[in-house]
């Protein structure tokens, strides 16, 4: 049982703080909307396939909007006038709207203009409803099968081909893995589309695409329905995709997104303001579809210090939990991360490591929380590397992480080979097995180097709120806070897909995720 | 030059000297069975094993096996005769450098890095580059005697030459960690294609580094040199001293040193 | 019998279908240097692997390197031409057995083991004759139409002969499980030599068991049969049961079964 | 800090117990003498050397003298009897003493009996200072080079050739080794004489043989200096040579000895009272040279089910340990064997295995115990078998073992390999380094398994002690009761070696050893 370590009140002030800082991206994001949310509406609209050269619809349409200076008023409005125009498929819709000229986009009567955002509200219904209707299909069938005991041992599977991804996905399950990740080729978070169909070629990874993620949930249920035990999918709701792919997700079933506040601005420098615009839309999503997110304070320790940044971590989450919550997710549904990084040749990392840990589970007692092992200071000695993973296993069970990606032994190589899954899970197991309840055995005692730790750790934490609060979000980042990376507010990718809303901007389905 | 060493035959230490002792691990696509043991035996045979001991043979999945062997190689080898460069002039420390290049070259030393391409890992050039360094050794940052400029990751080849040419730089540093399907390999030769375009290949230094990279990989691409796993700031600075003054003619060609590329 | 199957030509398998990836691993005694990796290399190229990768090189000691290697076999095997005796008998299960020996032999089967030599491992030999059994699965001890003697460890060979000869015994079982210098070969041929002295070879069933026992090095040794690593008691007693049916003419000699060794 | 789980009351009854249950067995060996007590005798006069065909000079002089039927006098008083004879050397008095015809040895004159004895005990004296003055050099060493931290890494070597265990053991210490064993080859335990010289030639192991102790330790201390850390070396004092090979042993300065009062009955036949006897003379020789004995009831869970026969380990450590005492051995120098060796794939081992060995720990807190690792249930699957050793590595650092030995990821194949102990030691020291401390972290909640499980352990060993007490220990093996082996008072080897002392059996060694 993770000590009391620190006072309630003092959370609560955490928490209090992570409100205050987020605040004012709210107004931003309540202010302006992206290239890639209005993309989203589309895809709900079912805008899905792509024209020649494999660019989405939903692309091609929102860059004619765009390019027209009229996407202010939202892309369900333009979707609107073209089946006002007599579109009767998304295909035809997109054509007639890129095939008009510029000036033909003026508003329309008053009365028109009310029966057309009425038609498009009644076709987001039905498309919510659809949507909807997926999602219960999910969880009907992870009724059913039922999930394993947490930690949900998380494997990544990587070949940048979905159909050895498939095998391999298949090979992980039945050796006992609960979740599966599909991980992206290197360059997608960049790209402003979400590619399109099935693909078999990736660099450290493999496309996020609908088809992929429809191929991969199919394969899944059919390994669980053999296994008797439904097998999690995740992939990634981020870069400059995160409302699109959180949509296809959603739609594909998916259980789990990462999708974090601040990765993308950190790690992928894309621009802040379209993060934190992209970011609300997709936990918008999330929230509706029963998604767990799971956020990247993990990344953090990879470029600064795990020892020295570790209030970083915990400073983080209250702002990912902030964010999170505002967009509708509920406690079950924040997959926090945070990791076992500590450099294994200083003294006490276990220790340390529980600590943290145990900080962790302290101050989000209600959240899966997702556990990472070991990356940075893994070894190309495998037999080194696996001892130090089989520690990772020991806290993510004694902590009760509801979430663990299990490390690999040829981390410091290479992307997982079959082999190197099947190891890690064995092994896994077995510390779960043994150590179960673990926690239940021990009172922690506040005068140790794990309470201490944990009191130092947080009251970082708290001065780096603190800061956050007083100076602001912007001003954090720039300083170098999360990550030893620095970031400003107009620089990195993706700025010019953010434009302000027009005061009769038409978001229906904002308007449904919003509804109480 | 030492003279030709007598042979000196070695073979694998298991449990005693020349036993040839191989631990081997691999997955075959078929189900476990008594017929896959016996593949795998065979396959380790056909590998040139014997005394092959098929130790586990797990069930990874249905229609995968995954094998641990043990078995004794009879190959063996003249370890006299693996050529590796010889270490000749001692590898100078920070403040010798430093003097060395205020004395010899007579001015700043000018270079450029960056992670290329699409790749984002940064900590492997930022441990050359930044201040903090690596390992405790300083980064280029902290040397007086270089001017270092870190454009971080995702940084286009043809971005990182421009800005180098414009500060006239002598060495230009591209990092590739990611390295599956070569794409390390894919975005060096892209790089090497730019250099030459901007006409600086062959004049300005051209170093690669990374967890995969060892000087004949970065030859083989059109570098100078490279720089594998372990790499310290100095061994770099080291080298673009020695190449400096070689290349200014202040500095015999075949001198080489200790933490050079190998 | 089935037809001769099409080729099934199979690799190893690591991050996809053929691609040979192997993993290694073996010390070599040399100190730790970039020669001693590029001997490793070297190494594992003489064993027919390409796209070597030396992934570790640790200082096991001043003059000996442990390697971690990961490389590709260009080998592969056609799956199909790999002979194992096919199963054609289901095994019988410990009633079923009992019936068959009441009814087709008529009599308690004798059966005598023990670990002999020097060997003191009991504990897999307990597992096949103690009534306690392994896994789940009944000891000889527990069938009722088996009589059998268990003799213990550190039994010499001629003693386990002597006694089992003294009450007729339809087979003898024999465990070795110390291996190290082939002393179980040793052994084992020492009671064969016995056995035959004895004149029971060619007789009575010789039993061969142990972790490093298959029906291969039995059969090479002079044993009638050789059982290995996770043998179950009722492996044994169905074995056992049908020799004795064929010896006595009440069973075709060609019968196979399911659980039998191979 | 392991609970009190139990009350100090019950642990003082439990000693008491096992007091009264060795207490008789105390008679039987101040009535009795063995061939190998005798022999020891003789080799504490120097006399270590073999004759022609490689047979010791002591068995050839002690089988004469029992041939001879006055073996029960003590050979100490027949080397006096050789000397007076005029033999100036240990060969020739062995030469002197087998030449003569039985008739010639009968009793001399009070006198010369008185001057034989007086004389004898005088180089007795001499031989004792001589033994004293190495165990000194040892002790010298030690302190000057000073020794790691605890757990101490205990690995063994046992190629069967002395000159390559030097070589791995040299190794072994590089890579952070603190003790050495020389595993023996198989069959040694059962020769009734210990071999001679140094051998190349051993099966799962190398022989025990004083020149190869003095090989090794030679080796050990060249590698200590260049270390500037101290290496212990161990080898096994049991069998059928139990007293010699301690002897040997000390005078060789090795740091430890294996040495149980039952070991020899369970897992090698041999007779019981022979065993008793002999374990008594070889504690008194390791209390004097300061050697720390390692006990073997980890074999206890080899045979029986490690779950099921747990309190077996802790009755029969009572047992060593009064034994232990009563031969003058000292807490510290009590490595009580215990070990991680519950079946992995039940439930909760990781909680078992802290509470046997916290048991363990607060049964003997002042013994540096032995940890020994999982080797029955270990798997070929190598990767699998280290994160197995990695856990028994976390409990040894965690219940303060004072010695460790460290699991080897290819134990269910083959003796280890060079590679097999470097990547333990690699593993254990990082294991070690993480977890240092961390039983002062916790408080054991004595409602929780791993306390009620130390009760119910507890209260079968107790159940145990008061069987063996009632019944006696002949009694009880025979039941079968520790390590599920069976044996009789006048069964297995040896006892054709034991004999009733005559009422003026002389032996000043023991005199000395016994003065307190
Ligand atoms: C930290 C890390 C990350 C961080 C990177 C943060 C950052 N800003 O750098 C994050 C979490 C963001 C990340 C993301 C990803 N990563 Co990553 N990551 C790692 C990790 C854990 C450590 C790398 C590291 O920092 N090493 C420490 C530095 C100091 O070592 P180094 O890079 O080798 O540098 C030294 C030398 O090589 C040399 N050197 C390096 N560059 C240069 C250049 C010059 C000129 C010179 C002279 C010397 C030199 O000097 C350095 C000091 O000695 C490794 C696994 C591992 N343990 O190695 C995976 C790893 C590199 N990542 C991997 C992958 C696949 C990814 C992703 C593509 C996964 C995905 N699909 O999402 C993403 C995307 C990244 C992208 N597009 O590039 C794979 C690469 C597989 C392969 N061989 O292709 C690895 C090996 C993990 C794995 N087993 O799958 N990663
Ligand atoms: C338990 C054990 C001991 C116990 C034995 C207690 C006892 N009474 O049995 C003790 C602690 C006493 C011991 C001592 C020694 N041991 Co030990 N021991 C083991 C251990 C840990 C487990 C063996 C075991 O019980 N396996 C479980 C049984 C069920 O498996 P099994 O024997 O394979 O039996 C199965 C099959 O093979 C088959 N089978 C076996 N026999 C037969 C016979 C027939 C006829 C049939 C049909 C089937 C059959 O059926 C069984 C059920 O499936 C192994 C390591 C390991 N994990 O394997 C080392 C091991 C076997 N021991 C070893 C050694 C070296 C020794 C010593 C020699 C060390 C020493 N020098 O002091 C000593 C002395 C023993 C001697 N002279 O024989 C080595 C052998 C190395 C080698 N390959 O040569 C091993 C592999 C450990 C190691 N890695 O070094 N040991
Ligand atoms: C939140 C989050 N998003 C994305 C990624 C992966 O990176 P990419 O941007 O390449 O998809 C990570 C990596 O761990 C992450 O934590
Ligand atoms: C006390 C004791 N003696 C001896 C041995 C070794 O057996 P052997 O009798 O073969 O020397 C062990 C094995 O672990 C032991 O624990």
């Amino acid at each position: 049982m993770p000590g009391p370590f620190i006072d309630d009140a003092q959370i609560a002030r955490a928490r209090k703080l992570a409100e205050d800082i987020t605040e004012p991206i709210f107004e931003l994001i309540r202010r302006n909307t992206t290239v890639s949310v209005e993309r989203t509406v589309l895809r709900f609209f079912g805008i899905s396939d792509a024209g020649a050269g494999g660019v989405p619809l939903a692309n091609l349409m929102v860059d004619r909007l765009k390019a027209a200076g009229v996407l202010n008023k939202g892309a369900a409005y333009w979707y609107g006038r073209a089946l006002q125009m007599g579109a009767r498929s998304p295909m035809e819709a997109v054509e007639r709207l890129t095939a008009l000229p510029a000036e033909k986009l003026g508003p329309l009567s008053p009365e028109m203009e009310q029966n057309l955002r009425d038609e498009v509200r009644a076709e987001a219904r039905a498309a919510m409803d659809d949507f909807k209707s997926r999602i219960a299909q999910r969880d009907a069938l992870r009724k059913e099968l039922g999930s394993g005991q947490a930690p949900h041992k998380y494997v990544i599977v990587a070949t940048g081909n979905i159909y050895d991804d498939v095998d391999q996905a298949r090979a992980a399950a039945q050796a006992g893995a609960d979740i599966i990740a599909v991980i992206r080729s290197t360059a997608q978070s960049l790209l402003d589309y979400v590619p399109h169909g099935a693909t078999t070629e990736g660099y450290g990874g493999t496309y996020a695409t609908q088809e992929n993620f429809r191929i991969m949930r199919e394969a899944l249920d059919d390994e669980g329905r053999k296994l008797k035990r439904y097998i999690q999918l995740t992939n990634y709701s981020s870069g400059l995709c995160m409302a699109e792919i959180a949509f296809a997700a959603a739609y594909e079933r998916l259980d789990m997104l990462l999708n974090d506040a601040m990765y993308g601005i950190l790690f992928r420098d894309i621009n802040m303001r379209r993060t934190f615009i992209d970011q609300y839309f997709s936990r918008r999503i999330c929230a509706a579809a029963g998604i767990i997110i799971n956020t990247g304070e993990d990344n953090y320790i990879t470029t600064a210090d795990a020892y020295d940044a570790a209030h970083t971590v915990i400073a983080s989450q209250f702002i990912n939990e902030t964010f999170a919550r505002r967009a509708g997710l509920k406690d079950w549904q924040l997959g926090l991360g945070h990791s076992y990084e500590i450099d294994p040749y200083r003294a006490d990392t276990l220790l340390l490591e529980l600590s943290q840990a145990m900080l962790v589970r302290r101050c989000f007692p209600n959240a899966p929380l997702k556990y990472m092992p070991p990356t940075k200071h893994k070894e190309t000695d495998i037999f080194f590397s696996h001892a130090y993973d089989v520690m990772a296993d020991l806290v993510a069970i004694w902590t009760r992480q509801g979430i663990q990606l299990l490390g690999m032994m040829t981390e410091a190589m290479h992307t997982p080979l079959l082999a190197d899954r099947y190891v890690a899970l064995k092994a896994a197991s077995y510390i779960h097995r043994a150590a179960a309840g673990i926690d239940e055995e021990f009172t922690v005692r506040e005068d140790g180097k794990i309470a201490n730790r944990a009191r130092e750790v947080f009251g970082k934490a708290m001065e780096l709120l603190e800061e956050c609060q007083r100076d602001g979000m912007v001003a954090a980042i720039g300083r170098g806070h999360f990550g030893d990376v620095k970031r400003t507010e107009t620089g990195g990718k993706g700025l010019d897909g953010v434009l302000e809303k027009a005061p009769d901007y038409f978001n229906p389905f904002q308007d449904m995720l919003e509804a109480p | 030059m030492a003279t030709k060493p007598t042979k000196q035959i070695i073979r694998p230490y298991g449990d005693r000297r020349d036993d040839g002792v191989v631990q081997l691990s691999f997955t075959l696509p078929v189900p476990l069975s008594e017929k896959a043991k016996e593949a795998a035996a065979v396959f380790a045979r056909k590998m040139g094993f014997s005394d092959v001991k098929v130790a586990a043979a797990e069930r990874a999945a249905d229609t995968y096996t995954f094998f641990i062997v043990y078995a004794r190689t009879q190959h063996s080898l003249d370890y006299a005769e693996i050529d590796v460069p010889e270490v000749v002039v001692k590898k100078l420390g920070f403040d010798d450098l430093n003097a060395l290049i205020k004395e010899k070259v007579g001015r700043r030393i000018v270079v450029f890095g960056a992670c290329t391409g699409t790749d984002t890992h940064t900590v492997g050039i930022d441990a050359i580059l930044n201040m903090k360094g690596y390992a405790g050794d300083y980064g280029l940052e902290r040397y007086p005697w270089f001017e270092a400029f870190n454009l971080g990751s995702q940084v286009p080849n043809e971005e990182l030459i421009k800005k180098a040419m414009a500060r006239n730089a002598d060495a230009i540093l591209v990092s590739q960690v990611v390295t599956q399907r070569d794409v390390h390999k894919d975005n060096s030769r892209q790089f090497i294609e730019a250099a030459k375009a901007a006409g600086i290949h062959g004049k300005t230094l051209l170093l690669l580094g990374g967890p995969r990279v060892d000087l004949k990989l970065a030859l083989e691409l059109g570098f100078d040199v490279g720089f594998g796993p372990g790499t310290k700031p100095s061994d770099v600075a080291n080298y673009i001293v020695h190449q400096v003054l070689q290349k200014e003619g202040k500095e015999d060609k075949n001198v080489h040193w200790e933490g050079e590329p190998k």
